[in-house]
């Protein structure tokens, strides 16, 4: 069972996506190691790619596991958009170019190389700058007025205690559930959703999972119901063709 | 007073002094100008650099400190009780380049860049000094704001800020694009 | 290795360390005789001397320490008075108050109370000489114990440890509690 309160237990989130700083990265490298053009990304081959490295998360780490399912849910919902039909524009209307749903993708991936990028050069910086040492500040009885200088003299007592009694309040316990799933949408009522949805209509597209859900936290609590629903083997997922959105059935429906 | 002298006192300041002195400072205390202190530093980076000796002075931080001959530190870091830091982690740089380049920023800017959550990152920063908070946005919730230090200048060696590599088209509307599109 | 080379080291070690080294670490680092050190030092002072600088060798308690000239002393104390850009960062701050309240504490247990790695504070701590390294804990992996200096009380203005502010709340039960809740 995905607990949702199990963040005590240190997540240790060790997959191969460890080697990505998240699904930015990732998709990155996909990219970058099949010579695809960033601004013409082949979203179907790239989703599926995606996903594949996916399947081995270990739900330990929500929050961290978060963030690639929230990039799954992204690459699939470009990938519907860019399958429905382009609206005929009204003669009356100025022909405007519909907008490439892969767009916004894009940007935030030339973005994210830059950051990378820079990266390295200040690596190497940090590499050559480890290589010089300050003077160390010690106290010396011959050099008081060095010494002096060294503290400032602008950290009161006053600062000291200030700085105690904030560590004793942040201290207070609470348990942040930030990144954690939504609390108005918990996983077991999302479950309970998609089975009756599927109840009613036997199957349906994932994507139409998360329509009308309000946030990145609700949509991560939608995906994890679902990958519990499989799990349990309560309903199949699969994908008609390579274009195709992924279909959600019932597990005893699915006789394909 | 001669130049040895005025050279002799300069050479104590920038010792006695554990941040980097600033131009300014140096002309203010000799009551000269900022120009002549300037020639005087020069010839006096020169000497160390032309003298292989295992300290120098650097212009680092829009200062002038004195540090260790890069080539000593194997011997130097064999003194030190304290190890040297370890090197930062990858998600700790690339937010730091992040903060670097676009500061002031709030963490959500960030994480909208990352594409990740970056509070571990922003704790280690803050611990080793190279960022730190710098007031709040106006904006709802009122959320931090975080900028580099003179430690992230003395860290990597930089000069100012100005250093940095040149990035062209990382534009400021972007940067709003993608917050306004993040949640 | 020549002699100018291994001066360059000498002159680098002396520098860099936060306590006057003794001839005994110089050699052991350099693999030399300390008799050879000593010429090599004595060398390096006479230069010093020789050349009209505005810093020196000197030696100090059984050790070796740069300072500055005492002829440069009245511009160096002018220094005193520029504005100095963060002189203890927040995050040193936290982890020498927790130090100043719960000493002697070890590396693990100040990480546990703030739930960040404390390593460069530490490291700016010892390196200012405001905190100290005071035995091992009788612990499995006998950690090191910190405590305050004499320094921290000069620099605070305190007679004594006894004279920081209480803190009541602060018992050995809640920061248990504490710790057991932190993570």
């Amino acid at each position: 069972m995905i607990s949702t309160t199990d963040h005590s237990d240190h997540g240790t989130y060790r997959i191969k996506l460890d080697n990505f700083e998240g699904p930015l990265d990732l998709l990155l490298h996909l990219i970058e190691k099949a010579e695809l053009d960033i601004y013409n990304i082949p979203i179907a081959r790239i989703t599926d790619e995606f996903l594949e490295y996916l399947k081995d998360i270990e739900l330990l780490d929500l929050q961290a596991a978060g963030e690639f399912l929230v990039m799954a849910a992204t690459l699939m919902q470009i990938k519907v958009r860019m399958l429905l039909p382009k609206p005929v524009p009204d003669e009356d209307e100025l022909l405007e170019e519909e907008e490439d749903p892969r767009l916004e993708l894009v940007e935030r991936l030339l973005e994210y190389r830059k950051i990378k990028e820079v990266s390295k050069t200040l690596r190497s910086w940090e590499e050559e700058g480890s290589r010089y040492f300050r003077r160390s500040g010690g106290y010396f009885p011959d050099q008081e007025v060095a010494a002096a200088l060294d503290m400032g003299g602008e950290v009161t007592l006053w600062d000291l205690v200030q700085a105690f009694k904030n560590l004793l309040e942040s201290l207070t316990p609470t348990l942040e559930l930030e990144g954690m799933p939504d609390e108005q949408y918990s996983i077991s009522d999302l479950m309970r959703e998609i089975e009756e949805k599927l109840s009613r209509k036997h199957e349906f597209f994932f994507s139409s999972v998360f329509t009308g859900l309000p946030s990145r936290k609700a949509i991560v609590t939608a995906f994890l119901a679902l990958l519990e629903l499989i799990r349990l083997k309560r309903v199949k997922v699969f994908q008609n063709g390579e274009f195709a959105d992924i279909e959600i059935t019932k597990w005893e429906d699915n006789k394909r | 007073m001669n130049l040895t002298k005025v050279k002799a006192i300069i050479e104590a300041l920038v010792f006695a002094s554990s941040v980097p002195v600033s131009l300014k400072d140096l002309a203010e205390i000799l009551q000269l100008h900022e120009h002549t202190v300037k020639q005087l530093i020069y010839d006096l980076i020169a000497e160390y650099k032309d003298g292989q000796r295992g300290i120098r002075i650097k212009e680092i931080a829009g200062g002038y400190q004195f540090v260790t001959d890069a080539e000593c530190a194997d011997y130097v870091e064999k003194l030190k009780k304290v190890p040297r830091p370890n090197p930062l982690s990858q998600a700790a740089l690339e937010t730091l380049a992040i903060i670097a380049y676009k500061q002031p920023i709030t963490r959500a800017e960030i994480e909208a860049l990352r594409g990740v959550r970056v509070e571990s990152s922003l704790a280690t920063l803050l611990e080793r000094d190279l960022i730190q908070e710098a007031g709040r946005k106006d904006t709802p919730g009122r959320p931090i704001l975080y900028t580099t230090t003179t430690r992230f200048l003395e860290y990597f060696g930089l000069n100012t800020l100005d250093a940095l590599p040149k990035i062209e088209e990382w534009t400021d509307e972007t940067l709003l694009d993608l917050v306004m599109n993040s949640d």
